[in-house]
């Protein structure tokens, strides 16, 4: 057992991969389709499963590295020659995204059963090693292994898309692919640029995050690193002007792909943005911040203003993906401790609702094979389940208490509205969430409501258990980030303090614990 | 410019030396080129590249003499090996290709552009 | 003295290297071309290269020439009347070898500055000239003795490339 | 029985989730629904069990010293985050609990929201019965909507009321578009959250701005605040005056006040208990509780109260001036629910916190027995609710009709009644506060209301019937579970006036209950509100007779429209149309509610639809052209060849589109085939070197 | 003027210097002895000549193991030298041409031109590149260059019955010898200049005449012809044509072999001769740098025959490698190396597939012959994919690490205090970085054309078993260097401080 927990990590990142040899190995054909997907969901599950020994032992003083605060460490040498190390780690924010990842990697290929038809076997291998790819960049604490992970996963991505996707799936695919591309070789050379200036000061050659984090740099370097970073990352995430491949890429994807995308990859640009960005350039954050923040800002109002006049389903919820990345953008790069953390926890809402919302248009899709918003009216009459379960994650995309989404938009403009110089732009992240109840809610209104008058609509059978099943976990925390989001924030604590000491030292100094409970 | 100009009439009228034999084995380069760029004939072209050989071996022997120094020609009896060796070749090519294409005009010869 | 000669040697060489590109029969091309190797083989002399002069002469006017007579005879025994020198472009490649020359020369003469500030090393070449080739030949058979072989299997390749490419069967 | 608060809002919640979750399973299992029986009995007794467990909390509340009359139970922490500095510059956790407090106001709000949503609980039994297909969703949203509102008036900070406020928005929006197939009232749906969320904007604004300066959300602690960190009165417009207007701002997208009136008349499309419970009794005065529980904000900020009183009568003004001649039973009763509510802000407004929540008290009664009543009205014509298609309907529905007489009496303000009491209070204090125009437009608004009520009643149940045939076959009096309802609430309007008696007839027992959870934090510059302050023993009794004057006066008024109405519509029937006819543009604007809802569309709506559809666009043409352009340089000019659009941005993404493509051709001209090219190309090169050298060289 | 030296024994004197040039010789040996024995050999199984030619491959590279750890010094009076840098070349030449060599034989039966000859030219050609490695003089490594390619002109027209083998071993030929002239002037003056061939010798006597304009003149002479070997953008119009008309199987010999030689003659030259005048050149190599990635890869946009768009895409291959020499440091050297290597196996595995497509009476050189690959065979595909994405640069395939490195030498360079060209670097760097995208657009034509579309031509593929070898050593190569590239940097970096 303590092998597992002392591995943990490789075993929670590489599992997946046991999945694809077992289905390259399974026999061929049609009858033997069931099996694939069997494996692929047992291999998602048990890769969840053994993910959820990184909670229960995260506090274990056995895993923690007393030098870091690292969780889990795992430091091999790989590249010698270059510095580049084999080392995987994680703290809260990694903790809370790697088991995002492992959780919506299991629900995506639940939700893939009646779906995919062709190419069965190819798909289930495309998507478990998409898994280990999302993984990988959230446990990589070696920047060069980080970017070896970052890059990995745009591959199975552009093949999810292009053999799966819509009529235009071709064209979506290559612009997801190059359009992200582009920001990641961007991004190499900003990594190239720390790597070496890290080696002028400290005269070792390494990748390590953590030390990066403790230069510091001079400001214009900083500026030029932080453009470099920042393309990769907001293309990634994407803010606003970068944000033209998302949705293409989400509307031609099949079901699961836009949930992985929306729900896992998109976090990674806004992970980079908190894991690198901010810790490492500090200043040129500092510096960059009110035009940051007006991308932000734009992405909100612009994002909800665009998905507003959809007809496409899905074309709707990625642009309202846009408007809630700007949410987060807005959060972390304020980066005080309180918007940091909702932006942080905005991430995670985000991939929970906006992965929910992209099933349930994946499942009136699969009924009826249209995503024009036009074509459905008045479901709720004969799927009152889904009309529930649409209904929940509407409200928990437009921010309704009760609800995790808005725990993550309310710290946020609290955080923003905390800031002395910056907190007006509070106001243009409030008038983000009355656009997006407007266009959910209407979006809702048109699918659920109305007479059934189309004769399609009519024998729409409601969600089954399969279904049903990837709707629980997500309800479930929907609700519990909603009402207790305690359990997820105490993680987030320490490592957001360390990125605020960077971002502005000596502003927020931690106070101590106080259990503030009123008798 | 004008300087230049002067160096060149002072090389014209002056005392032969390497710089002399620079100058017209750069000429005999430029025709060589000339000829290169402007026939049709594989062939004449061929010889035009054997211009640019020789006016070469022109400056290798001139800085030999210049210098005192045999490596310069020892190099130009490579240059010369080398050149009988890429006329051969060459006139092999020219063959092959005349056998298949009853044309050794090189503007004919485009089936592969673009 | 040497300055005639150089001239006349020079111009010889110009002027048969002018025609050599510009004759409309390969044959006289041919011809024109082995005058100003003829020309070029003088200067060799003049230079007192008397092993690369000959050289020139028996390999370049005995061997090269020959076999492009042969080939020319070959391959393109009838010339077409009227037909064209120059292919389409030869204005603009006329130009721009001009302004190559220009720029070569332009840089040959602004560079030989040096050749002409130090006085003439009194070196092997005037000392021992009349052993000239056999200075030639010691060097080619010690200094360049690897190049020499090289050469030497560079010729066999020509030699077989040659025999690959212009036979009929193989 | 006070450490059970909590259980007061679980029990509705745990009906919703036995009557959602149960119905969900067994439509999903069996295709069919629910027996009726067991989900209204859950759903009822539910509420029932929260009203009896309120009843004991208030007995209990009542029992303590006057001054402790305050219970706070924190349940458990909701949002523990890092550190955060406020405005004064004091570090602090951002830290929020689930907590609960019960004190007067609270306890006055859950007594009526307990007990007037069980009466409609009930009478949505017999009202809905012929419901197959939503019986069940009905009873569970009804039962999440008195959660939420118990939610809302029980929380013991904003964040917390906050979702009860947004909570109650929501049941609000699914219980408007509950007929699901009706277009209108999804529409309906969403145009009444859309719009509460732009108050809702305002209100997380203000909270922002309480937790910011204060570095709490806590009731008791930011009032306490309020006095230590502005210790002299904020004559001027501060801090305090923004927080108070944003939070105003919020009620009035929740309680319906101009200018964010314009959802709740459409709100209508609901069911009739809908609109009883949520917009009439209950949620709509969500914004008055709102205010009334920051009093002490409010009362550094006498220029917001001045607005709100503002706000608050000429909502009520306007609201009345549209009911005068709607139509629709429902939309009268809408218009005079906001004028009603403009009442109480005017009372608000004017510092008399304790009247206005009175007010709300009374209203809560006898606007849900008119709703009820005229529910009953609708169900006995067959969904039928123009007036003008009514008449005569007393014989038919006896119980009805009475029910409603008393309800209609109170509101128009007939001594004796519950309106009477509470609206004469609101007039009085705000004729002695100073506020001299506000007192005037009340009255006249008192008259109106007599005068649309009486129409109402006239229209419907006296005069001819204008029933259609077959309507009128069936027509018969509601079912028991329909009338008790409209008894009991009767008597609640007859008798609820009677706690909170004016100075001159007894002792105000309500005003007194109240007054130690309304506490000002300081009081108001004494310019600002001059009778605010209890009034010298001394001059009582001449101020008595003031006060009885100006009774008289606007009962005299109220009688003015009751008789003005009994004229037109039972006496002269033929001169309302004369009249409509005499000042046809008056009655068109005022008929067709002062085009607000045109005004609205063409100024925001269609902004934001006009706006998002140009960044359509713009994203589709402009951005994700140049990304096309530079990307995938073949594909882009057979893409702009379908793109008709002749736009400046357009042509210049043509041009980029154009010059990639002659880039790429021309990358592949250069490859003619002819190697004499490729050898002149070599020598460009070398030329190009040179002359680069040359040309930094120089 | 060197003393003209004495040889006394001959013997003696070979034993001493011959091993400096032992892999070579081996080579030649074979080589001849394929010629010698091409008459025993049955005309219907001249196919064997790659036997004996895999044969001189493998001493030659027995011949590399022993002499790995021992570094014989400067041989035959200055000319040649097997330093870690020639062996290094000499490991990828040999590796290149054992795979060349397996890759050929079924693949000139199916074009019906099955001789020894051609084999025996490998590895003539192999010798010459190796000479070109090791040559530390100009005329031991003229004539080296030479070796290699009239070797090459031969084997480009090897195809004598087709006319575009034809036409392309004409304007090889014909290029090459132009390029040839231009080297060789430059080269003539750099003598002039100097007084030596030696280059060590050059490079010490050229200090001080960084003004001189012959050394200018010679220097950009030297760089055109280089750069048309490397087929850098001007000089580049022969690759596309010669790259399709050529066997398939010698195209991705001169992608790799021929190119990786080329860049070792440019290194020597740069560095050893040229190292202290980089100010004259670093601009003008920067911007051939940038723009040869850019164009390679904007033509390879829009080409559907697969052979010109590898062409294309060696193109921007070689300015990716020119980024090394733009750097200028031991990194840079590492960077190219190590790209070279990299480049050697996932290129000649995509080649291998086009070979692999070349069936009887199907050129399978257009795109769509690789339409539904993926169904048909879908280990060929992945593989094919392993390449193109290798070739694109994404992780963690070889392709990915040799980007790394070149990028990281040209920041490096640009971060590095005092240095006046940093933004020139820093666009190169962003050129570069921006080329990989564009790169990846036409690999991904392919790509879909393999994974996507369906319509697959019915007729099998020319498998053998050396294509099978190619296939696996190239792909277990690409994802290794990938994977766990440390003792291929180690070897790259050794190479590098040897030559600088």
């Amino acid at each position: 057992m303590s092998f597992f927990m002392e591995n943990i990590l490789n075993f929670v990142c590489f599992f997946p991969l046991i999945g694809v040899v077992l289905i390259v190995l399974w026999p061929k054909g049609k009858e033997h389709e069931n099996g694939v997907k069997w494996i692929a969901n047992i291999v998602a599950l048990i890769g969840f499963l053994i993910s959820i020994p990184l909670i229960t032992a995260f506090n274990d003083p056995r895993y923690i590295d007393t030098a870091t605060g690292m969780r889990f460490v795992i430091r091999k040498s790989w590249i010698d020659a270059i510095g580049a190390q084999y080392y995987f780690a994680i703290d809260g924010i990694s903790l809370l995204l790697v088991l995002l990842t492992t959780l919506l990697g299991f629900i995506a290929i639940l939700s893939s059963w009646s779906a995919i038809t062709e190419r069965v076997k190819e798909y289930y291998c495309y998507f478990l090693i998409l898994q280990v790819g999302m993984l990988g960049v959230f446990m990589a604490f070696d920047f060069f292994l980080f970017y070896v992970f970052w890059e990995v996963m745009l591959v199975p991505m552009y093949f999810i898309i292009g053999v799966w996707g819509g009529p235009r799936k071709l064209y979506a695919a290559i612009k997801f692919f190059l359009y992200t591309l582009a920001g990641s070789v961007l991004l190499l050379l900003g990594i190239l640029a720390l790597y070496f200036y890290q080696h002028s000061v400290t005269g070792v050659w390494s990748f390590d995050i953590l030390r990066m984090q403790q230069l510091s740099i001079p400001l214009e370097l900083q500026q030029w690193i932080f453009l470099a970073l920042f393309f990769g990352f907001a293309i990634k995430v994407p803010m606003f002007p970068f944000h033209t491949w998302l949705p293409d890429a989400h509307v031609e994807a099949p079901t699961a792909g836009s949930v992985i995308l929306a729900a896992i990859l998109l976090k990674m640009g806004t992970y980079g943005f908190v894991r690198l960005s901010l810790p490492i350039l500090p200043e040129a954050t500092m510096e960059f911040l009110p035009w940051l923040l007006v991308l932000s800002v734009i992405g909100i109002i612009y994002g909800a203003l665009v998905a507003m006049m959809q007809k496409d389903m899905k074309k709707l919820v990625a642009y309202s993906s846009v408007s809630h990345l700007g949410f987060c953008m807005l959060g972390v790069f304020v980066a005080t401790p309180v918007a940091l953390e909702g932006g942080i926890l905005q991430m995670i809402n985000h991939g929970i609702s906006t992965g929910a919302l992209f099933l349930i248009v994946g499942i009136i899709y699969e009924r009826r094979h249209t995503r024009m918003i036009a074509d459905y009216g008045g479901l709720s009459h004969i799927m009152p389940v889904f009309a529930t379960v649409f209904l929940i994650m509407t409200l928990s995309s437009i921010g309704m208490p009760t609800l995790n989404g808005f725990i993550g938009e309310f710290m946020v403009l609290q955080g923003v509205f905390a800031d002395p110089i910056y907190k007006l732009w509070a106001l243009f992240g409030v008038l983000g969430i009355v656009l997006g109840a407007a266009y959910m809610l209407w979006l809702y209104q048109r699918v659920m409501f109305g007479q059934l008058d189309d004769p399609e609509n009519r024998n729409f059978p409601d969600l089954n258990w399969r279904e049903l099943t990837t709707f629980v976990p997500l309800i479930i925390l929907a609700f519990w980030i909603g009402l207790y989001p305690k359990t997820f924030l105490d993680y987030l604590h320490a490592p957001v303090n360390q990125i605020v000491e960077r971002v502005r030292p000596g502003e927020f100094p931690l106070l101590p614990v106080q259990v503030a409970v009123k008798e | 410019m004008v300087e230049s100009l002067l160096d060149f009439l002072h090389i014209i009228f002056g005392q032969i030396d390497t710089a002399h034999y620079l100058v017209l084995s750069t000429i005999v380069f430029s025709i060589g080129v000339v000829g290169v760029l402007t026939r049709r004939n594989v062939i004449i072209i061929l010889m035009s590249i054997e211009l640019m050989l020789n006016s070469v071996n022109l400056n290798l022997v001139a800085f030999s003499d210049r210098l005192q120094d045999l490596s310069g020609q020892v190099f130009a009896v490579f240059v010369i090996t080398v050149a009988a060796a890429e006329a051969a070749v060459g006139l092999g090519i020219v063959i092959s290709l005349f056998r298949n294409k009853e044309t050794v005009n090189v503007d004919q010869i485009d089936l592969m552009k673009g | 003295m040497e300055v005639f000669l150089f001239y006349t040697l020079a111009a010889i060489l110009v002027v048969f290297a002018i025609f050599t590109v510009t004759a409309r029969n390969p044959v006289r091309s041919a011809l024109y071309l082995v005058s100003a190797l003829l020309g070029m083989a003088g200067l060799f002399f003049l230079l007192k290269a008397e092993f690369v002069g000959a050289v020139q002469i028996l390999v370049y006017v005995g061997g090269i020439m020959v076999l492009f007579l042969f080939v020319i005879m070959l391959v393109s025994v009838r010339e077409v009347q009227g037909e064209r020198r120059a292919n389409r472009q030869w204005k603009t490649a006329v130009v721009l070898a001009t302004v190559l020359s220009v720029e070569l020369i332009f840089f040959v003469v602004g560079g030989a500055d040096v050749f002409r500030t130090e006085a003439v090393k009194q070196g092997v070449i005037t000392q021992i000239q009349t052993a000239n080739t056999q200075n030639v030949g010691q060097m080619l058979y010690t200094n360049y003795l690897l190049p020499f072989e090289i050469a030497s299997i560079l010729l066999l390749v020509a030699m077989i490339g040659a025999v690959v490419l212009a036979r009929k069967e193989l | 029985m006070l450490n059970y608060l909590w259980l007061i809002p679980i029990f509705p919640l745990l009906g919703f989730a036995i009557n959602g979750l149960f119905g969900l399973w067994k439509v999903r299992r069996t295709g069919s629904r629910p027996a009726k029986p067991f989900i209204y009995s859950v759903g009822c007794g539910s509420v029932l069990l929260a009203l009896l467990l309120s009843l004991g909390c208030f007995w209990e509340l009542i029992q303590l010293d006057p001054e402790h009359r305050l219970v706070e139970q924190e349940l458990f922490t909701w949002i523990h985050g890092p550190e955060l500095r406020t405005v004064s510059g004091e570090l602090v956790n951002f830290h929020i609990t689930w907590g609960l407090q019960l004190d007067p106001l609270s306890a006055i709000m859950i007594l009526v929201v307990t007990g007037v949503g069980f009466l409609i609980h009930v009478y949505s039994i017999g009202y809905m019965a012929e419901e197959k297909e939503g019986f069940y969703r009905f009873f569970a949203y009804m039962n999440l909507f008195m959660f939420m509102m118990l939610i809302l008036v029980l929380a013991n900070n904003y964040l917390v009321m906050f979702v009860g406020w947004e909570g109650v928005g929501l049941c609000s929006y699914l219980l408007i578009g509950y007929y699901i197939h009706k277009k209108s009232a999804g529409d309906a749906a969403k145009k009444a959250f859309v719009v509460n969320r732009v108050g809702d904007l305002a209100f997380i604004i203000g909270m922002l701005m309480i937790f910011s300066y204060f570095g709490t959300l806590d009731f008791t602690e930011v009032f306490e605040q309020v006095g230590e960190m502005f210790p002299t009165p904020e004559a001027t417009w501060g801090a305090l005056s923004w927080m108070a207007l944003l939070l105003f701002i919020g009620a009035t997208g929740k309680s319906a006040q101009v200018p964010l009136f314009v959802w709740l008349p459409d709100a209508m499309e609901g069911p009739t208990p809908v609109s009883a419970l949520i917009h009439a009794a209950t949620m709509v005065t969500a914004g008055v509780y709102m205010v009334a529980r920051s009093t002490a904000i409010y009362s550094g900020a006498p220029d917001v109260l001045l607005i709100i009183a503002v706000v608050g009568i000429f909502t009520a003004l306007l609201a009345a001036s549209i009911a005068l001649f709607q139509q629709d039973i429902k939309r009268v009763l809408a218009y005079s629910t906001v004028s009603q509510l403009g009442y109480m802000f005017a009372a608000l407004g004017v510092g008399a916190v304790a009247a206005g929540i009175f007010h709300l008290m009374t209203h809560a009664f006898f606007k849900a027995l008119l709703f009820l009543g005229s529910g009953s009205v609708i169900v006995a014509l067959h969904h039928e609710q123009d007036m003008r298609k009514m008449g005569g309907l007393k014989k038919y529905l006896p119980t009805t009709c009475l029910t409603m007489w008393v309800a209609a009496l109170a509101i128009a303000g007939v001594p004796g009644l519950a309106g009477f009491f509470s609206k004469d209070e609101i007039l009085w204090r705000a004729f002695s506060s100073g506020h001299g125009l506000i007192w005037l437009v009340g009255v006249l608004v008192a008259g109106m209301t007599a005068f649309y009520m009486m129409r109402l009643m006239f229209l419907t149940f006296y005069g001819e019937a204008r029933v259609s045939q077959e309507a009128a076959h069936h027509l018969h009096e509601s079912p028991r579970v329909m009338t008790w309802p409209l008894i009991l609430l009767a008597v609640g309007a007859f008798l609820a006036g009677y706690v909170g008696l004016p100075d001159w007839l007894g002792p105000n027992r309500f005003g007194d209950f109240l007054e130690p959870a309304v506490q000002v934090a300081y009081p108001p510059p004494a310019e600002a509100l001059p009778a605010a302050e209890p009034l010298p023993a001394d001059e009582a009794h001449h101020v008595d007779w003031q006060e009885i004057g100006l009774t008289v006066f606007s009962v005299t008024v109220a009688f003015i429209g009751i008789y003005l109405a009994y004229y037109l519509f039972l006496k002269h029937k033929d001169k309302p149309a004369q009249l409509r006819e005499k000042y046809r543009a008056i009655h068109g604007v005022v008929y067709n509610k002062y085009y607000v809802d045109e005004l609205y569309d063409l100024l925001f709506v269609n902004r934001a639809k006009g706006l998002g559809r140009f960044f359509s666009a713009f994203d589709d043409n402009v951005v994700d052209g140049a990304v096309n352009g530079s990307a995938t340089i073949t594909r882009i000019s057979a893409w702009l060849s379908g793109q008709a659009d002749i736009h400046i941005v357009d042509r210049i993404v043509n041009l980029l589109a154009q010059f990639f493509d002659s880039f790429s051709t021309v990358f592949r001209r250069f490859q003619t085939g002819l190697v004499q090219r490729y050898a002149l190309f070599f020598v460009v090169g070398i030329i190009l070197v040179i002359s680069l050298y040359l040309y930094l060289e120089s | 003027m060197p003393e003209i030296p004495q040889i006394d024994n001959l013997w003696e004197f070979f034993r001493e210097n011959s091993a400096a040039i032992g892999p070579q010789l081996q080579l030649i040996i074979w080589g001849l002895g394929i010629l010698c024995v091409d008459f025993l050999i049955p005309a219907q199984k001249k196919g064997r000549g790659a036997i004996y030619a895999l044969g001189g491959l493998f001493m030659a590279s027995i011949h590399l193991y022993w002499f790995w750890g021992i570094s014989p010094g400067p041989a035959f009076y200055n000319m040649v030298t097997l330093d870690f840098f020639a062996r290094y070349f000499n490991l990828l030449f040999l590796a290149a041409a054992f795979l060349t060599v397996i890759m050929s034989y079924r693949y000139l039966d199916i074009e019906d031109e099955q001789h020894t000859e051609y084999y025996a030219l490998i590895l003539f050609a192999t010798a010459g590149m190796m000479f070109m490695a090791g040559a530390i003089d100009l005329v031991s490594l003229f004539v080296g260059l030479e070796l290699m390619s009239i070797s090459t002109y031969v084997l480009v027209g090897f195809l004598r019955s087709q006319k575009r083998s034809n036409e392309a071993a004409m304007k090889y030929f014909l290029l090459g010898a132009f390029s040839t002239g231009i080297i060789l002037y430059g080269m003539s003056l750099l003598y002039g200049l100097s007084g030596s061939t030696n280059l060590n010798e050059i490079g010490r006597q050229i200090v001080g005449l960084e003004n001189n304009t012959l050394l200018v003149l010679s220097l950009f002479m030297m760089m055109a012809g280089l750069c048309f070997k490397i087929a850098a953008v001007p000089f580049h119009m022969w690759v596309p044509d010669a790259y399709e008309g050529a066997p398939t199987s010698i195209t991705a010999f001169m992608s790799v072999a021929v190119k990786a030689a080329a860049f070792a003659i440019f290194f020597r030259i740069f560095y050893l001769a040229f190292g202290d005048v980089r100010e004259i050149y670093i601009f003008a190599l920067a911007v051939i740098a940038m723009v040869t990635m850019t164009w390679g890869n904007v033509a390879a946009l829009t080409q559907d025959n697969v052979k010109r768009l590898l062409a294309y895409s060696s193109i921007s291959h070689a300015g990716f490698v020119l980024m090394g020499l733009v750097a200028g440091t031991d990194l840079g050297v590492t960077a190219s190396a190590i790209y070279l290597l990299a480049y050697t196996f996932m290129n000649l595995g995509a080649w291998s597939v086009v070979i692999l497509l070349r069936r009887q009476d199907i050129p399978g050189e257009t795109l769509e012959d690789f339409n539904g690959l993926y169904f048909k065979h879908p280990a060929i595909a992945v593989l094919m994919l392993i390449f193109f994405l290798s070739l694109a640069g994404i992780p963690p395939l070889a392709g990915f690490i040799a980007k790394y490195f070149v990028f990281a030498a040209v920041l490096e360079v640009a971060l590095s205090s005092g240095e006046a060209h940093s933004s020139l670097m820093v666009w190169v760097a962003v050129v570069g970085a921006l080329n990989v995208v564009v790169s990846v657009y036409y690999y991904f034509r392919i790509v879909v054309s393999m994974f996507i579309r369906k319509d697959y031509l019915p007729a099998p593929l020319s498998f053998s078993a050396g294509l099978v070898v190619v296939l696996v050593i190239t792909g277990l190569f690409t994802v290794l260097i990938g994977i766990y590239p440390e003792p291929f940097i180690s070897l790259a970096r050794a190479a590098s401080l040897s030559l600088t």
